[in-house]
């Protein structure tokens, strides 16, 4: 990977072995959160593929590009796999795998036997989706809802079911190594207090892992029984109830946006005081905030069933307890917003991204308020305005904070810099075409064109245009940073060990870093965020 | 069909109006506040931008401003809860002496009948101004009765009835879509909701070859399964005297007593024993399988019809004691 | 691994793993990250407890006379059985803190003696359930329990779902036994050639963990599935 | 941790309580309690889960704050997914369709 010209003076991680072997048995973090990085890469082209064909098809009001079942089991596969391979372990499993170790002063996770299992693992279920897809696919939509997926579908349910269930024990031996790295290996020091918050958000994401990911296992476990034996628990001929389904899969399916979106959380913690040269306001309550969320996030499923045929009662129940899981959401945006006051301001890429995530997933929650409102969402749910409102989630905020995570790191992570005018300017081009693709579909949701849809009436036409062109745009924004990442990596600028000017130890070791990341075992006397202690770096240069 | 105005959907429900209330409230309160955070980042981003002379100051938090914008949002959050909550309460209600119309929903259509004996197929005929109570049930899997003119939408689902209610405001021509997804034709599952004057109504309702009433179909499936051996018009029958049974509480067997609403009595048909009326032995056949949605449908609409009062206004939900079950599947 | 650049080797066994500093260290990881797994069974089960209860509370007399046509005799020698297990596996542990290998080694075996067992007694129940046709799909028929209590009304597809979560609960919870068994197994090689004494025994104590909450998992089982009405009928 | 090694008699003692305690439960449940049987079982098999995680699993044994707090909060988060779900089951009779 890297060149001779700079590995002559010093071993790091990516020099110190070569082969395939040096990769695929190590259990270096730095180097399995690297091998995540290409596989869910990987993903995120296939999903993204999937997404631009979808988008093709509704650009005529006919179905005229694909036959309906095809069109189907594109909605269903780009649902799945952007969920399931990419978007849940997209963060924690590339950035929290390479610095989770790093930014608590150790020199691996706990387990570094069980992190390369379960990518493993993540391979394995990635090749059974892809062997799913390429055999015929599947087109239960990604919620699996009984009893069309149980006795109706006769596509390949079982092995994306399967799929499904192994890549969840890939993502909860994640989440188990992270909690007990972050309570046994922390640097003396380093207390609960002066922790990143990047680690906090990992810390309640991790939670979420461990205690959501065996409900959907065990759900999909029934469906896949289901569909062999006929056990009958789901199916309303049999005196099964479908909507118990909905429960279980919602139990872990809501609380599994908090994992997408928690991390993108924490990388936006670390970007904002960085590139404000502050202290983070209100560290606790950001904090804490994410624990909450973890713990709100399991009080609130059944939003997603207000006209499924649950009870008048509980809808009201699970339509307020959805308004506390807001307030935590809210008040991390008032405190990145009161961070950057009075601070000193760079405009530099990852800020771009950070500026993105706040302003997108302002949005996306705000227009979560309508759905938790009973009587709206009896009005917009199932159609294009939920479409619209989980993917200013979980594209203009989780997938914006990845990026911006991807470029903060990116240095420490490669040893270069990418180029930054290029850099700023894919930002660009990913908030525009984001917006111009997913705003008009809160409009189509109001006038009532449902989701899933592969025909449509022609007064939504002009909406669906217009998404369409936005989609291709925001593909070219997601294609140029891998170009210039990879062109960063043989001809970019040799990166310093800290070129923010970063709190966090992180920065505080070479880039890229040692294989047991310290040369010296680190002992913590400081706050977190200590901007006030750190100067200031010279702005990194427009140039190339 | 639509208004003139492309952006909205057409408003044609006396529930619509109230939808749209909370919505625009909702869109204004979404728009202050995201270009207030957009406006302060960018005059924080402006103002505070990095300048050689000048040094960020450090601020490390404040409890009271903290709280503060905790404690504002919890409480507008409680307002649109309260708010949505009424529309939901009401949408969920159907009024008293509402029309009850039975939709049975497989994959891809929508079949429709009227009390009257009016059968539609993706097509649903309504007057103007009055209550009409939908009362649908799916043959297969789960699908959704989406009318976005009325602002009503609800999941049809096999092995049970859910219902919907909406009264009419405008006629017009209005779209009918499946918003859960379904199978292959989940997009062609679509229809049109025509809502009419009064008077056209009533012409189209004789003008159409209805055969005989739904309760009039019910009773002829009643007599030729053989059902008026067991239930007789007196005490005498081996199965309980279904005159006016329909929207009370019945006591059973093991003691519980339910309410005999639309689901009791189509459990009743389909499984039998699994709530004996209170006296009676369990040897009544099962129907599972035996009858068609349509056939159960017609069935209910006649062990309705034995109960003038209750007709058409069954079950006021609310007035139903606790402890009992009635939707069992 | 071991040629790291900053770890001096320092004066410690060669199970220490090179990112730990201390043993106290690598052992508290390793049994915190065990009881965060059993935390996530107890979830994995969680979801069939759930449709139990609901399903449990709609068709109470399915479940009952489902519970009844169970063999009530195997199911309590078998929770007698796992419990014996338990408690050689707790020994096996004291076993090896105290560094008595010869001890320990009989204990592990007996535990897996025990699992076998266990699987076996639910072998034979699994075998007459299919002898009367309630394994559920197409050949499932309930009509002997139908005709057993003509007093109770007793619908054959929610009898079904009865004997589907009960397939299901025990079904996962004989594969997680298999799997424990598994692991014994691989315990009782190592301790075999020795690895395990006072110094260094966690491999033991954490997989002692599992076996005692699959242990746990079917005294839940035990009464929800064979004791939800035994009594005398009416 | 349990770094202490308790006597084998305590095993033995925890072991027999669990037998009889297996034995009760199996016996009781053919005495007519009415609702009382089903509580009945399952305090019997919460004592017997308690016996085992407090003594076999060391739990009583252990300095470890963290290890409770696992256990509890998995209890915790079991006990959400049933309550929150008999909320609905529980509240469909009230109608409302």
């Amino acid at each position: 990977m890297a060149t001779a010209a700079i590995t002559a003076e010093r071993e790091h991680y990516l020099n110190k072995e070569y082969g395939i072997r040096s990769w695929l048995l190590t259990t270096d973090h730095k180097r399995i959160a690297l091998l995540y990085l290409m596989s869910i890469t990987f993903f995120f082209f296939v999903g993204g593929f999937f997404a631009l064909l979808i988008r093709l098809e509704l650009l005529t009001p006919a179905g005229d590009l694909v036959q309906a079942d095809t069109y189907n089991k594109l909605f269903t596969m780009h649902g799945m796999v952007m969920v399931f391979f990419f978007l849940i372990p997209s963060i924690p499993a590339v950035l929290g795998n390479f610095l989770v170790p790093m930014m608590i002063g150790a020199k691996d996770l706990a387990f570094p036997r069980i992190n390369l299992l379960s990518w493993y693992l993540y391979i394995i279920a990635g090749l059974m989706m892809l062997h799913c897809i390429v055999t015929g696919g599947v087109d239960t939509g990604w919620t699996f809802y009984t009893p069309f997926s149980t006795a109706f579908a006769n596509t390949k349910v079982i092995e994306a079911g399967l799929a499904i269930f192994v890549a969840g024990f890939s993502s909860i031996l994640t989440g188990l190594n992270f909690v007990v790295t972050i309570h046994r290996m922390r640097a003396p020091g380093l207390t609960w207090s002066r922790l990143p918050l990047f680690i906090w958000a990992h810390y309640a994401t991790s939670i979420i892992q461990l205690l959501g990911t065996p409900v959907l296992a065990i759900t999909l476990v029934l469906v896949v029984f289901e569909r062999l034996f006929g056990l009958g628990i789901f199916d309303p001929t049999r005196g099964g109830d479908p909507l118990l389904f909905q429960h279980l899969f919602w139990f872990y399916s809501h609380p599994a946006v908090y994992i997408m979106i928690l991390p993108s959380m924490g990388v936006v913690a670390e970007i904002v005081p960085c590139f404000s040269r502050k202290r983070i306001f209100g560290y606790k309550a950001i904090a804490l905030s994410s624990i909450a969320i973890a713990v709100f996030g399991f009080l609130v499923w059944a939003h997603h069933m207000f006209v499924a045929g649950i009870s008048l009662y509980s809808a009201m129940i699970f339509s307020i307890l959805s308004y506390l899981v807001a307030v935590p959401s809210a008040i991390k945006v008032f405190n990145w917003t009161a961070t950057m006051y009075k601070g000193s301001i760079s405009f530099s890429t990852p800020m771009l991204y950070a500026f993105g995530f706040i302003g997108l997933f302002t949005m996306g929650g705000l227009t979560g308020l309508f759905l938790a409102a009973l009587g709206i969402d009896v009005h917009v749910t199932d159609t294009y305005f939920v479409v619209a409102h989980f993917h200013y989630i979980m594209v203009g905020g989780a997938v914006m904070g990845y990026l911006g995570g991807m470029h903060f790191w990116w240095p420490k992570i490669s040893g270069r810099m990418y180029p930054e005018a290029w850099g700023r300017l894919a930002a660009l081009i990913v908030f525009l075409g984001f917006n111009l693709t997913f705003f008009p579909q809160f409009v189509l949701g109001y006038m009532g064109m449902p989701r899933r849809y592969w025909q449509y009436p022609a007064e939504f036409q002009v909406l669906n245009v217009m998404s369409t062109a936005g989609s291709t745009i925001l593909a070219v924004g997601y294609i140029l940073p891998m170009v210039y990442f990879l062109w960063s990596m043989r001809y970019g600028k040799i990166a310093d060990d800290n070129p923010w000017g970063a709190a966090g130890l992180e920065w505080k070791t070479a880039s890229p870093p040692p294989t047991f990341n310290f040369e010296e075992m680190p002992e913590v006397t400081w706050e977190a965020y200590n901007y006030d202690e750190i100067p200031a770096p010279v702005e990194v240069s427009l140039e190339r | 069909m639509f208004d003139n105005f492309p952006l909205w959907p057409a408003r044609a429900s006396t529930g619509a109006g109230n939808v749209d209330a909370l919505y625009v409230f909702l869109v204004l309160l979404a728009t202050f506040m995201s270009v207030a955070i957009f406006i302060m980042i960018a005059i924080f981003a402006i103002r505070y931008r990095r300048q050689h002379n000048r040094h960020a100051e450090q601020i490390e938090g404040s409890t009271a401003l903290e709280i503060t914008w905790s404690v504002i949002p919890l409480g507008i959050f409680m307002v649109i809860f309260v708010w949505g909550a009424l529309i939901y309460f009401q949408e969920r209600t159907p009024p008293q002496g509402a029309t009850e119309i039975y939709v049975v929903a497989k994959q891809w259509m929508w079949k429709i009948e009227h009390p009257e004996g009016q059968r539609e197929i993706n097509e649903l005929h309504v007057p103007v101004g009055r209550d009409i109570k939908l009362i649908m049930t799916s043959q297969d899997v789960i699908h959704s009765f989406y009318i976005p003119a009325f602002r009503i939408k609800q999941d049809v689902l096999p092995g049970r009835y859910t219902t919907e209610w909406f009264r009419a405001t405008k006629p017009g021509v209005y779209h009918l879509f499946c918003a859960e997804y379904c199978g292959t034709q989940h997009s062609g599952m679509i229809g049109q909701i025509v809502v009419m004057e009064p008077a056209q109504y009533q012409a189209w309702l004789t003008g159409g070859a209805a055969s005989g009433s739904l309760a009039a179909n019910g009773q002829s499936i009643f007599l030729q399964l053989g059902c008026s051996t067991c239930h007789r018009m007196d005490t005498q029958g081996r199965g309980p005297n279904l005159a006016g049974v329909f929207g009370k509480p019945v006591q059973l067997e093991d003691g519980r007593t339910v309410i005999a609403d639309e689901n009791y009595v189509r459990e009743s048909i389909l499984s039998p024993s699994a709530k004996v009326v209170s006296g009676f032995k369990p040897i009544m056949p099962v129907f599972q399988g035996l009858v068609s949605e349509d056939q159960l449908t017609a069935l209910v609409e006649y062990v309705k019809s034995l109960s003038p009062q209750q007709s058409g206004a069954a079950g006021t939900p609310s007035l139903k004691p606790a402890g009992t079950r009635s939707e069992k599947e | 691994m071991s040629d790291s650049p900053v770890v001096v080797e320092q004066h410690h066994g060669p199970e220490l793993r090179h990112h730990f500093a201390t043993v106290e260290q690598q052992r508290d990881a390793s049994s915190l990250g065990m009881w965060l797994f059993l935390a996530t069974e107890i979830m994995f089960f969680g979801g069939m407890f759930c449709a139990y209860l609901i399903y449990r509370l709609n068709y109470y007399n399915e479940f009952a006379a489902g519970s009844r046509s169970l063999d009530i005799t195997l199911g309590t020698v078998n929770t007698i059985v796992l419990i014996c297990s338990s408690l050689t596996v707790a020994l096996g542990v004291r076993a090896a803190q105290m560094g008595k290998q010869k001890l320990l080694v009989i204990l592990l075996l007996l535990t897996i003696v025990f699992g076998f067992a266990f699987l076996g007694i639910k072998g034979i129940e699994w075998y007459d359930k299919y002898k009367e046709h309630h394994i559920p799909g197409a050949t499932f028929n309930a009509d002997d329990i139908v005709h057993e209590y003509p007093q109770i009304h007793i619908d054959q597809s929610h009898e079904q779902i009865y004997f589907s979560l009960y397939f299901a609960m025990t079904g996962l919870h004989a594969l997680h036994m298999i799997i424990g068994i598994g692991i014994f197994a691989f315990l009782t090689y190592e301790a075999l050639k020795g690895k395990y004494g006072p110094q260094y025994n966690t491999p033991i104590e954490i997989g002692g963990l599992y076996w005692h909450f699959v242990d746990i998992i079917w005294i839940y089982l035990f009464p929800l599935l064979y004791l939800i009405d035994r009594k005398p009928l009416r | 941790m349990s770094d202490h090694v308790l006597s084998s008699k305590m095993y033995y003692g925890i072991w027999i309580a669990l037998m009889v305690l297996t034995v009760v439960t199996a016996s009781v449940a053919f005495i007519d309690l009415g609702p009382l049987n089903t509580v009945v079982a399952l305090l019997i098999a919460t004592c017997k889960a308690l016996l085992v995680v407090l003594f076999f699993m060391h739990v009583k044994y252990t300095s470890e704050k963290l290890t409770k707090l696992v256990i509890v909060s998995s209890l915790f988060w079991l006990l959400l997914l049933l309550f929150l779900s008999l909320a609905d089951y529980s509240t469909r009779h009230l109608g409302h369709g």
